[in-house]
């Protein structure tokens, strides 16, 4: 374990004792499948729900096995750390929360995750699937000469609110055009003050001198789009919130969820102190904060920094937002 | 020629991928994320375990049985890949003779997989750019009467040339194009295994 | 900055500005003295029902303006970083919340919050005040010749459970005793693998090396009761819940709330892990586990480790833990 | 002998804590939770800030004010602790005319409030283990027939030495007990804090 200080045992054990300990501490909510790393909603399948699941590389909790849940997600497929999972996974999930009105894959736009999202889907024939993918990272700027933008801190908000018009009864159509809706409606950037480490690999991904923070970064320990020197939160608040509102753009009157996000190793107390800066701005730009989450949702390990996501909503998507969610992760009105 | 020496180049891989993880791994966290050499260690890792547990009557049975097994121990971008060619490179050699030109067939049809998955064009710094040449300089060996040795080793050599210019190329593809400029001065991971993969394959296939 | 990775501007603005942002993310739930840096819940005072208000030093986010809200605290008052608040915060804040029913202060063991706590129900003589000082953290052997044990872990689940008996219109004297009640069942042990920074002083408390971590820690940033060799997970928690179990002693057939809480850097894949050692750990004891609580909820600023804290519980003692809390830390049936 | 010495020595110590902030700081981190030297320079700030911002008439009313100040802006264990004495140093001296014996009653008024509020005993490694030997060092000295400034040196000199006996030993009280014999071979913060405010009022007050 030289050079890695980690709460582990064997690095390659760090994802299934994990899911182990989710299952130890939330046998009201959850049903852990630990040979297919699949976490379930106890209940699943919901008869005549859309059955909706996610997943994606671990490392990034409480997302998305802790999104799991009443008014969230039917299932989360666990990854290895920052390796999305493998089709087998995604198809057993599919048809495991499959109660005949279909399933949603929601997944983040990596090419790995892509892949294997589209050979479940492809091999899981008997039940109908549609899929949407995440991209809301703004860091990531010439699509086309890129794997397109990353997905990343929508995925959170729009597990919830899709998560609500599910159990609301929608149908999948309807569903996964509400998903669209959200995606399109959101962006993202994000920055680090220092790397993480992936358990296997044994030291951190990349060098950060004392002076230096990652600007534009993922959520896998990947260095970000430009390294600069360290700076107020003030000024780093402005370096996520200008490229995400230029990009939609957003505008004024307009009013968002606002979701200043955590990578894991930051504390609530500078995650809240970043929240300031980034109303201020969002103030002066004359958008309405219509709802706010504040804390460590879709992380990277123990990275230090945090990312910032925007989305606008209208009335229909603050009610869903609004919805009972009763999750690990994120939990209100049940 | 036979399954035997297909097994004898899966364990020689596994040897070889186990033996570069940590460089491999190494080589991703520059422009990646850290995974690929605790990638290709598992997935070849299963296929041993199958060989151990398993025996296989057909090169093809084999292959789509390794293939099968990356697809599902491996995940990321490279599980499916490196399983689609396998997978493709098995469906292909099904009731064929092993031949240096059955075996082309097979090796253009696992690359026209990772092709079909991924997308990838020469140039866009992924295992393709080792893939591609390496098909090349093994059909023109073949083509100019080499045998499978001979054509395996020009493979391999090709596949190295192709990841050693990945080296100065900007990402398009994979994690490491969302480094832009960034990613240019760095050798992509995958174009490294798919070369140690070939150079396997010219030691123990002939 | 220099030296320093955090998200922040001034050092010494770090509190005031973190408590803006906890204003302007939750204007639904909390209203913020920013002047004498009150976390208050919007609707206090609320007739009939006896004040609950607890404070301390900040850096130990959510605890304890995260914990203000139906069904838990009335107030938190915030002081420096790792310094205890002032009489005249929690002066004025039993003030606001005293409906006539009288006011609980939720102290935790440290020589500098009793002695403030202390001055001001001294200076409060229109008030019923009484106090509770915790100090369930057994790292902290010989309480006869130190300043007794630390107020630690129990402290979270303590504020949820009078909260809530509080709710019910019980009795200052009643909400007293059940203070008390669950103090006297509760202990906890907490461990660190790295250090952490106080903005104000710029650079780590101590330093540990890339082998060790210290075992028997507060959430102050303090050295540790020893410095060990960096372990496993697996003894980690053997080296944390034995002390914990001896201590009360909790004894096989015992229910209990499990909590495994992060020191505010360590991400919960992490913590899930160590949960499920600890659950193991319990199971070989014959102890049940009641309910369970894992995350990041008293901490110290970015410190990687963790602490464990059980609480033995009786039916009342659960149906209290159960009932409705909305605080933007911890939530759930409201 | 005045209001004005009074006001000179808090200006004084507010300006010799700040320069030794950082270093007060320090040797809490080693036993401590790394604000002593933050906690001492912002209450003493606001001290200096009140002084700017008013006048006062008698001592006892400054000393009192400086008190609630203390107590008002530091929090911690210090805040109480230099807070009461500062408090009951003032209240003793109402009505009083200043020398050195009325000034050794205050000094002793304010020494019994540290005593009340923290329940020191000598040798329990905190501030009191400077305060005590100091108190004891001045009134032999206006009782050998010294004046003010003589006495206030025999109490910085003792406090001085009070400090560095804190060194060796185990902590009994504040943070640094809960380190155990971890808290030996250390320096108590607060000891030194006290050293220096003594310090400052035998170069200020005479
Ligand atoms: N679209 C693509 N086409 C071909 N190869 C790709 C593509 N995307 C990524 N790769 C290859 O995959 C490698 C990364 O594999 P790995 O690290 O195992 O997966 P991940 O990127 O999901 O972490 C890259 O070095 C690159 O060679
Ligand atoms: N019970 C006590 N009696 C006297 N002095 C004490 C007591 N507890 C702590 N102290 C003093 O307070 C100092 C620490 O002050 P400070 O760091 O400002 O507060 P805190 O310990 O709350 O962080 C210690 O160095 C010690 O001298
Ligand atoms: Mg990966
Ligand atoms: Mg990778
Ligand atoms: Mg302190
Ligand atoms: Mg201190």
């Amino acid at each position: 374990m030289g050079g890695m200080k980690k709460l582990i045992n064997e690095p390659g054990d760090v994802v299934s004792e994990a899911l182990r300990g989710m299952a130890a501490a939330h046998p009201d909510r959850l049903r852990v499948d630990l040979e297919n790393r699949i976490v379930y909603r106890k209940d699943a399948p919901r008869p005549g729900k859309v059955g909706l699941i996610s997943g994606g590389g671990s490392g990034h909790e409480p997302m998305h096995g802790g999104f799991v849940g009443f008014g969230m997600l039917d299932a989360a497929c666990a990854g290895e750390v920052f390796t999305s999972p493998v089709p087998d996974q995604m198809m057993a999930a599919t048809k495991e929360v499959d109660a005949g009105a279909g399933v949603l894959h929601i997944v983040k736009n990596y090419t790995g995750d892509v892949m294997n999202f589209e050979m479940a889907a492809e091999l899981a024939e008997d039940t109908e699937v549609l899929s949407v993918v995440t991209n809301d990272d703004v860091a990531v700027q010439d699509s086309l000469y890129t794997a397109g933008r990353r997905g990343v801190g929508v995925t959170v908000l729009l597990e919830k609110i899709v998560g609500a018009a599910a159990e609301e009864g929608r149908s999948l159509q309807e569903v996964a055009e509400l998903a669209t809706k959200v995606n399109d409606n959101g962006r993202s950037m994000g920055m680090a003050l220092t790397s993480c480490t992936v358990p296997a690999a044994g030291k951190p991904t990349f060098d950060l001198a004392e002076n230096e923070m990652e600007v534009g970064i993922g959520i896998h320990g990947e260095p970000g789009r430009q390294r600069l020197p360290l700076a107020p939160a003030k000024d780093i608040a402005a370096m996520l919130v200008d490229p995400v509102l230029g990009d939609l753009p957003y505008q004024q009157g307009d009013s968002v969820i606002a979701f200043v996000n955590g990578m894991g190793g930051t504390p609530l107390i500078e995650l809240y102190l970043m929240f300031n800066e980034v109303a201020q701005l969002l103030d002066r730009a004359g958008i309405t904060v219509a709802r706010s989450l504040v804390g460590n949702y879709i992380t990277s390990l123990e990275m230090a920094g945090c990312s910032v996501t925007l989305l606008k909503v209208d009335d229909e998507l603050v009610r869903l937002w609004d919805a009972p969610v009763n999750t690990p992760g994120l939990r209100w009105g049940a | 020629m036979g399954v035997e020496n297909f097994v004898d180049w899966l364990r020689d891989a596994a040897r070889t991928l186990h033996d570069n993880a940590a460089y491999l791994t190494e080589l991703d966290s520059a422009i990646g994320d850290a995974d690929h050499g605790a990638n290709m260690d598992r997935g070849f890792a299963a296929i041993v375990a199958l060989l151990d547990e398993s025996t296989f009557d057909s090169v093809d049975e084999l292959m789509k049985k390794a293939g099968m097994t990356l697809v599902s121990k491996v995940g990321g971008a490279s599980g499916p890949l490196y399983g689609t060619f396998f997978l493709r490179f098995g469906t292909a050699l099904a009731g064929a003779e092993l031949t240096p030109a059955t075996i082309g067939e097979a090796f253009k049809a696992g690359v026209g997989g990772i092709l079909a998955r991924g997308k990838p064009e020469l140039g866009d710094k992924t295992m393709y750019d080792a893939w591609a040449p390496a098909l090349e300089a093994y059909d023109a060996a073949v083509s100019g009467g080499s045998g499978l040795k001979e054509a395996l080793e020009a493979a391999a050599e090709a596949a190295a040339k192709g990841r050693d210019a990945t080296v100065p190329l900007v990402a398009r593809k994979g994690r490491a194009s969302y480094l832009g400029e960034r990613s240019a001065g760095h050798q992509d991971p995958g174009a490294t295994s798919t070369t140690l993969l070939l150079e396997s394959a010219a030691r123990t296939l002939a």
